[in-house]
């Protein structure tokens, strides 16, 4: 039904983070962790208004902006994910001076630009919410003004992500020349009503795949990944790594699913993405194993999953692409707060070689952070597992057989770095003192909220998987 | 009168001499100049289909783009000047401590 | 049945090492008795399993099904007189374990034991489980536990050695992981069900090309697991660097995982490719008996020496899976026990002399039975009944082995028997070497016998050696019905082929046969979500 | 009386198990008793059921009683049950009894041991194995007690395993006969395959109606025949039973003399029914055993260790008693099994009496003229090597002679002039080895000289009761020409032993055998008169005459040596050759160079990665143009 609420969550988050910035002003430098707390309230909020909206398909902007169940669970897992990324920041902030009160209007103003993308059906709107995100995510990424690694990242973060995001205007416009529309469904429409599409279309199409192809860091529009990984401040990495990626598949959820649903598997456009997929599986759990970065390793992990999110979009199994994200939203964010956890004042443990014996001398981080490689690796009985399982048991229904078995062996490369970290961990003895700074609750309800995660979803998923039946339930099919 | 092609041929000339410029220019600036080129170029397109199509749509989308890049040269300038005060420089070559 | 005794038994284990997490890690004593207990009561408990088994009936017994995922994911755990064994050969062997490693472990004893318990739940649930997806968890969930007790408790190359074991184990379950995939959509296609239920499976009637590359992908599995010859090289590094625990759980147990994997699934899921591939096994197997031989004869390291007789033991036992006639079988199964305890056994003793000497090299040792009669009258009846000296166990086992084999194909047989010279020739020789002859090595002199504990674990070991030797009938009894019931299957699914490709009819990827009792697991899911 | 037969094996197994487990606590004399009393209370009662059976008389003459099923899979059913029938109680009790006099024996020659409960227990163990090895109703149950004597050997071989050799010889006892033992079992196997039951009634019927075919007997046949060469120390696999002298004399003389060593002899007689059935199978044992009984005592000619010159002496032994079977006179072959039994312990004993006397000196050339010093063990060894020299009116005679006349009658000369030559071989052998000891001056050493001393009446006393027993225990099977009647032995088996092709003689003709054999013994007791006391530079000569020859015999044939660089050698060498270069190499090679290929690439990309922007802008832009590019064409 058409009505203004659908625009509530946004709001809700745009003012918080407006909120935000006016106390940053007024607050002094040592209080500033109750604009944190601030934050949380409105995110709390504004959870419950999309829990408050479930099944209600609230729509606004004559279908522009459309809160139906996948907005609403893609919003709420954003939120969720901002909810923990302003956990492990507080203390983070102040140990290692980024602790500017913009940070969270920044978190906060990007949040919204996801939530727009995920509740909108024009490309244009999208494209607005992208620019959105990424205008605050170019700022979060330099705001360890100290550090140079933070602003190279900063610029490499801007210069490509402008670069990127041209392409994906071009393609717009591109579709909209060919479709004279921006929103997904007519476009959708189009590609199925026309027997031959006209090049303008096609060239469209790709080019907004590249826009959104660099996004989620997919082969070979990766390349910023490691760097902005990296230099960003920790737990903005953790907020890259989970949320713009969760958006994009979103999006091209929106855009690809219908598609795929109808026999157009034979197209170029499907082999295309085929291709990108293998690349990016192999090409990042390749890198990976070279690295000696614990954050430079996550984020190539993290080009890796998004190739086997790859395999989900072109099963056209949404289901099982929800699911991954999900879980990989928990062990992700798991993991960065246990690499966060391993830092003291003015200093992060960031090389391989800090974390001998780190296992034994600190065992809840040590065990929580195996926990989240182990479900990275995709062990079962942890949430990794099933996620993969469901993913490439889908893909084996769609005959992508060839598809599934670069993908496992692929997972396979990957065991050999995430259990790399454990060897480091556990079965090498130290050779200098590593000592952090273990006071910080917060870091550590993250760590068991995750931990909760992603063992619940590993062993007991029933209840989440209705609510992503529900979710994937809502997009049309044609 | 010019048939519209003519503008879609300009912009993606424009586009790709952005898109090239991006990778051969050597400064923070420039680059990041190329790529407002690159945005107008779609602008240009836009509008071409809009007269084309003779809706308004793609003339106000413009106006959102030109609003987008604004904003985007507020941060990445600001961005480009932290990086200068740090190092001295804005080569984008000598932008590499990160790497492999 | 009120009491879910299978999942008891299962699970106790796991709870314990739950419960450990918050016991403090200084109270070790505390820590190894309680464990002690906890295995202990398990192995209680699954003697219940034992003596309440219905011998008559090959259907799984204790069976406690529940809707788990859904998608046909659910808990759905049984046994029959195959894993019944299996499962008493693990609670009964870990107790022992726990005694045998009380003071060789003196670091980090919490994080020991609690990988200890996990491991030994993980390598029940593989014997129980009934669901593909569930085997599959376990299977998987077992690795972690072991990669960790060999990567932290380890020798000097453990790291590598524990790496080696993990990735060679995931490649081979990894590629079963997308045939079990296949299998999964193939029965949605045939039947418009999700189902992981293996009995589902078994009436699944698979074309023979599809067939081929499913067994591929289960065999390399299982292949790695028992490790069939040229798979084995994981197994000797694991085995000399894993702890004495280590080696004997790995020995004793988590080979058996892969020879009950070609039992319970890829015999009667694939008789057809089997058939194709089953000279080219058997031949790997003859191979791995002869191979594993002459390579134990040459070992330096005791250890290693053990653990390529084990390739050959294991080789053996294989071979005799695919005879596929009932003896055989049996004597597979009953051999897989006596494997378990006679290796297992000898590890123990290697434990045993590590502990004392600090070293394994052969050549370090000699005289030791002087200065250790009791312990050498223990470690020469292991050795004998590795060796498969009538009367001990493993005669029952290599000559129902031996007999099945010559009953399908006699030059195998012949072949196979060679085994009975080399494992003579082995270990009589590490024998003489490490406990005969005069007393080379001074440090042997300051060897103190047998404490009362090692005496209480391994005298139980002795004891059902000599029981399973002299009185098989216990344990041959139950599992006759199971046996013959599997056989049976993968007769009927053969002769449906052969007429199928007799009349020439081109079969689909898969049909399903109707089977005299239907599995009512298989729960509709609406299309729409497709 | 006879229904309690089956208790025979478990006393001395009721006994091994108790010394095994208590043994350590229990005081030496105890031990001894209870090993000797184990051993004696069997004796008793094979002695009765033995005289239950000739009362018995033949119809009924074999008792079996099933104690419990065994093994059951399928088709392959062996039961734990035993069986009486004068072919296992004639061996029971010699097992026993012999066995009971060495234990006494024992008693007296292990006193000063660290390892005597040890060594009565493996002794009990032996007993009961043996026991379970003739007594066995089927074919599987005779293979358990078949492995369990092998076990008993290399643990007794072993006994004082501090020394290398006697370890070696202990090993290398275990696996040559596992050799055999391979053999026997595809034996087993075949059997049940074909004729679907271990039982030996069974098999016997079966092959009496013949079920099987000529050839697959045959092949059977070979195969028992294999495991029996094995353990009766015959062509090719002999190698051990020399060696197994390291173990102690009791041991010598009882496993490696009486019982164990006879037991491929028994397992043929038992099976007698195939190997007639198959001729050739029976030809191949005959000549086997004929070659054996002389290549053995050529070898016996040289040795100077007095307990080498008895084992060749017993292998040579065994091969006539091979000839008896292989020539179809099994009650020939059991009845020399049984006389042997007698002498060739008496033998073993006497010479440990005078290894005890010379405290533990083995070598004849440090002896001589010992006949004063040892008044009881000089007489009794002196018939024992009578006896087996084959005079008349002694055990040895009797047996030898059933034995050579039966080969004569069943027409091959060819081995019955064998057995001739090493008729002539052992006579000689046996005398010199009497001679070098008792005789001429003496070579002591004076060490050993000082305290020589004739051994203790336990052990002496055994000695005098077996030199008895050589004596009479031949007249219970007196030759054909005395009348048929008086072949006790042979009546006696006649249930268990068929009379495949009896050829009957004349009257001549076997006294001029029996002439011959007796003029062969005493030739060679002549020529060794002449060699060693007569004119005692004879050897000497002859070697400097034949000096290859000498050497040849002296390290007999070389045949250890050969074997050891034919198999054992070239089997390590190669194993370590395949280990090196194909195990770690290739195998595990393959899988670490999977591993460094994959971090390989690895390395390779992340090259890519230079950390320009402009080089990830081109990567990006090259890869939106290839992407068009596939989209557009």
């Amino acid at each position: 039904m058409n009505s203004i609420y659908a625009l509530s969550p946004v709001l809700i988050i745009v003012a918080a983070s407006l909120l935000v910035l006016l106390l940053e002003v007024f607050l002094k430098r040592e209080n500033k962790n109750y604009i944190a707390y601030i934050s949380l309230i409105f995110l709390i909020a504004c959870a419950a208004v999309c829990v408050q909206f479930w099944n209600k398909v609230y729509s606004y902007f004559d279908g522009n902006l459309i809160l139906d169940n996948l907005a609403l669970f893609f919003s709420f897992i954003l939120i969720l994910a901002t909810f923990l990324i302003i956990l492990i920041s507080m203390k983070y902030l102040t140990l290692q001076d980024t602790n500017y009160g913009e940070y969270y209007a920044l978190l906060l103003f990007a949040l919204s630009g996801m939530i727009i993308m995920v509740s909108s059906q024009d490309l244009i709107v999208i494209f607005l919410g992208l620019e959105v995100l990424s205008i605050s995510s170019y700022a979060l990424a330099g705001l360890r003004r100290s550090d140079e690694k933070s602003s190279e990242a900063a610029i490499k973060y801007f210069l490509l992500g402008s670069f990127a995001s041209a392409f994906l205007v071009f393609g717009i416009a591109l579709l909209f020349g060919a479709t004279q529309s921006t929103s997904i469904p007519s476009i959708i429409e189009y590609f199925q009503s026309e027997s031959t599409l006209s090049m303008m279309a096609l060239v469209g199409l790709g080019l907004v795949v590249v826009g959104f192809g660099f996004k989620i860091a997919v082969v070979p529009f990766h390349m910023w990944t490691p760097d902005v990984y990296q230099g960003a401040p920790t737990p903005i990495t953790a907020f890259f790594s989970v949320g713009p990626k969760a958006v994009g598949f979103a999006v091209l959820l929106r855009i690809f699913y219908p598609y795929f649903r109808e026999a157009l598997q034979s197209q170029a456009i499907f082999a295309l993405l085929w291709i990108i997929a293998v690349l990016t599986m192999i090409v990042g759990n390749l890198i990976a194993l070279r690295q000696t970065n614990i954050k430079r390793i996550l984020a190539y992990s993290s080009i890796a999953h998004a190739g086997y999110l790859m395999i989900a979009i072109l099963a056209g199994d949404n289901e099982s692409l929800v699911f991954y994200l999900t879980v990989y939203l928990f062990m992700n964010i798991g993991a960065f707060a246990s690499v966060i956890a391993l830092g003291k004042k003015d200093h992060e443990y960031l090389e391989l070689e800090d974390y001998r014996g780190i296992g034994f001398k600190y065992p809840w981080i040590g065990a929580t952070f195996s926990v989240f490689l182990i479900s990275l690796a995709g062990f079962p009985p942890t949430g990794g597992f099933l996620a993969k399982f469901y993913v490439f048991s889908a893909a084996v229904r769609q005959g992508l057989v060839s598809l599934v078995i670069i993908g496992v062996l692929a997972s396979l490369v990957s065991v050999f770095y995430y259990l790399r970290i454990i060897i480091y961990m556990y079965m090498r003895e130290p050779s200098y003192e590593v000592d952090i700074n273990i006071d910080n609750p917060a870091l550590f309800l993250v760590l068991f909220l995750c931990l909760y995660g992603v063992l619940q979803l590993g062993i007991f998923p029933g209840n989440i998987l209705v609510l992503i039946k529900q979710a994937v339930g809502s997009l049309p099919l044609l | 009168m010019i048939p519209l092609s003519y503008f879609l041929i300009l912009s993606i000339i424009l586009f790709v001499l952005g898109a090239i410029g991006f990778f051969i220019k050597r400064d923070l600036i420039t680059q990041f100049m190329t790529v407002e080129i690159m945005l107008n170029a779609a602008n240009l397109a836009f509008i071409t289909f809009a007269k084309s199509a003779g809706s308004l749509d793609g003339q106000v989308i413009v106006f959102f783009i030109i609003t987008v890049a604004a904003a985007e040269a507020a941060v990445g300038l600001a961005i480009i000047l932290l990086v200068y005060r740090q190092k001295k420089t804005i080569k984008s070559e000598d932008i590499k401590l990160m790497k492999g | 049945m009120n009491l879910p005794i299978l999942s008891i038994v299962t699970f106790l284990p796991l709870a314990g090492a739950v419960l450990f997490i918050f016991i403090g890690r200084e109270r070790e004593n505390l820590l190894r008795y309680l464990a002690l207990f906890i295995t202990i009561i398990t192995f209680i408990a699954s003697l219940y399993l034992y003596f309440n088994f219905n011998a008559q009936t090959p259907e799984p017994q204790f069976v406690e099904k529940s809707a788990w995922i859904g998608y046909g994911i659910n808990y759905h755990i049984g046994i029959d007189g195959i894993s019944l064994y299996l499962v008493l050969l693990t609670t009964f062997l870990m107790p022992i374990v726990l005694l045998s490693s009380w003071t060789y472990i003196q670091s980090r004893v919490k994080e020991y034991l609690i990988f200890m318990l996990m491991l030994q739940t993980g390598i029940i649930g593989v014997f129980v489980a009934l669901n593909l997806f569930l085997f599959y968890v376990f299977w998987e969930a077992m690795l972690i536990p072991m990669y960790f007790l060999i990567g932290i408790w380890g020798g000097r190359r453990k790291i590598y050695a524990t790496v080696k074991f993990v990735l060679f184990t995931m490649l081979g379950s990894l590629l079963m992981l997308v045939a079990i995939f296949y299998m999964y959509s193939l029965f949605y296609k045939a039947t418009g069900t999700y189902s992981f239920n293996i009995f589902d499976y078994y009436r699944m009637i698979l074309n023979p090309n599809v067939q081929i590359w499913l067994f591929l992908a289960f065999a390399l599995a299982f292949a790695i697991k028992v490790p069939l010859f040229p798979f084995h090289t994981w197994l000797p590094d694991a085995h000399v660097e894993a702890p004495t625990a280590g080696s004997v759980v790995l020995a004793a147990v988590l080979l058996k995982m892969g020879t009950y994997g070609f039992l319970r699934f890829a015999l009667p899921l694939f008789p057809d490719a089997l058939q194709k591939f089953l000279p080219v096994l058997a031949v790997l197997c003859i191979i791995g008996i002869i191979y594993g031989g002459l390579m134990a004869l040459i070992q330096k390291d005791v250890k290693s020496l053990v653990a390529y007789s084990s390739v050959s033991h294991m080789g053996l036992i294989m071979l005799a899976v695919f005879a596929l006639n009932i003896e055989a079988v049996e004597g597979a199964i009953y051999q897989m026990l006596n494997h378990g305890l006679s290796t297992g056994a000898l590890f123990l003793c290697v434990g045993i002399l590590y502990e004392r000497a600090h070293t394994r090299l052969i050549k370090e040792f000699g005289g030791v039975s002087k200065q250790m009669p009791v312990f050498s009258a223990f470690f020469l009846i292991c050795m004998l009944s590795s060796v498969g000296l009538p009367g001990l166990n493993g005669f029952v086992g290599e000559v129902l082995c031996l007999y099945g084999v010559f009953k399908t194909n006699t030059l195998f047989a012949i072949l196979g028997v060679t085994t009975v010279i080399l494992a003579a020739a082995y270990l009589l020789w590490m024998f003489q070497r490490v406990m005969q002859g005069p007393i080379t090595n001074e440090k042997v002199f300051s060897f103190k016998d047998l404490r009362v504990r090692e005496i209480v674990y391994l005298a139980p070991i002795v004891v059902m050696m000599f029981w399973m030797g002299i009185y098989p009938q216990t344990f041959l009894r139950k599992m006759d019905v199971s046996v013959t019931h599997l056989l049976n299957q993968v007769k009927k699914k053969e002769a449906i082929f052969t007429k199928a490709q007799k009349e020439k009819e081109t079969l689909p990827p898969s049909i399903l046969m109707e089977s005299e009792k239907h599995t009512e697991d298989t729960e509709k899911e609406e299309k729409e979500s497709r | 009386m006879t229904e309690i037969f089956w208790l025979i094996p478990f006393i001395p197994a009721l006994s091994t198990l108790i010394l095994a487990v208590f043994g350590q606590k229990l005081p030496k004399k105890y031990v001894s008793f209870q090993a000797c009393f184990a051993v004696f209370a069997s004796f008793v009662i094979s002695v009765i059921s033995l005289i239950g059976l000739l009362q018995a008389g033949h119809e009924h003459s074999t008792i079996v009683k099933n104690l419990f099923s065994w093994i059951h899979a399928g088709s392959f059913k062996a039961d734990l049950s035993l069986q009486l029938d004068p072919l296992s109680a004639v061996m029971a009790l010699v097992v026993t009894g012999v066995g009971f006099l060495i234990h006494v024996y024992s008693v007296g020659y292990m006193a000063e041991d660290k390892g005597y409960t040890r060594y009565f227990t493996y002794m009990n163990l032996f007993t009961f194995a043996m026991l379970v090895l003739v007594m066995a109703s089927n074919i599987v149950l005779m293979f358990v007690g078949w492995e369990g004597v092998g076990l008993c050997s290399y643990l007794l071989i072993g006994f004082w395993f501090e020394k290398h050799s006697a370890a070696n010889a202990g090993k290398k006892a275990f696996i040559v006969n596992r050799i055999g033992d391979a053999a026997f079992l595809l034996g087993i196997f075949f059997i049940f395959i074909h004729i679907g039951s271990g039982e030996f009634r069974a098999i016997n019927e079966a092959i009496g109606g013949g079920e099987i075919t000529q050839s697959l007997a045959t092949l059977i046949a070979i195969l028992l025949f294999v495991g029996a060469v094995g353990k009766s120390a015959q062509i090719p696999l002999y190698v051990w039973l020399p060696d197994a002298m390291e173990g102690p004399t009791p041991v010598s003389a009882l496993i490696h003399a009486a019982t164990m060593v006879t037991a491929g002899v028994y397992m043929v007689s038992r099976m007698n029914i195939l190997f007639t059935f198959s001729i050739s199978a029976g030809h191949i044992v005959a000549v086997v055993g004929a070659v054996t009984a002389v290549f053995a005592a050529t070898m016996a000619l040289t040795q100077n260790d007095i307990k080498r010159v008895l084992a060749y002496s017993t292998i040579s032994q065994i091969g006539y008693m091979f000839i008896g079977c292989g020539v179809g006179a099994y009650a020939a072959g059991m009845f020399h099994l049984y006389t042997h039994a007698f002498f060739k312990s008496l033998l073993f004993l006497a010479a440990g009496s005078v290894m005890h006397a010379l405290s533990g000196e083995l070598n004849m050339q440090k002896m001589g003229g010992l006949r004063k010093y040892l008044p009881l063990t000089y007489p009794t060894f002196l018939i024992g090597a009578i006896a087996i020299a084959g005079i008349p009116f002694l055990s040895g005679f009797f047996s030898k002679d059933a034995i050579l006349t039966s080969a004569f009658a069943s027409g091959q000369y060819f081995v019955w002039g064998l057995g001739i030559f090493g008729a002539v071989l052992t006579a000689f052998y046996m005398f010199r080895l009497i001679f070098l000891t008792f005789y001429g001056k003496e070579r002591l050493e004076p060490e050993a000289k000082k305290h020589l001393h004739e051994s203790p009446p336990v052990m002496t006393i055994p000695l005098v009761l077996l030199a008895f027993f050589s004596v009479i225990a031949g007249y219970v099977g007196l030759p054909v020409v005395f009348g048929k009647k008086l072949d006790f032995f042979g009546r006696f088996l006649e249930p268990v032993i068929e009379h495949a092709h009896e050829v009957h003689l004349t009257l001549g003709t076997e006294w001029m055998l029996i002439l011959i054999s007796v003029a062969v013994a005493v030739t060679g007791i002549y020529i060794a008169w002449v060699f060693y006391i007569k004119n005692p530079q004879t050897p000497h000569n002859l070697v400097a005459r034949f000096p290859g020859l000498y050497k040849l015999l002296y390290n007999k044939y070389y045949v250890d040596e050969i074997y050891n660089t034919l198999f054992v050698n070239s089997t390590i060498k190669g194993s370590e050759v395949v280990y090196d270069h194909f195990d770690l190499k290739v195998i595990d090679g393959a899988v670490n160079g999977s591993a460094s290929a994959t971090n390989f690439f690895g390395k390779v990309l992340s090259y890519i990665q230079t950390g320009l922007i402009k080089d990830y802008a081109l990567i990006f832009l090259l890869g939106a143009i290839l992407l068009l590019g596939y989209l557009l064409f």
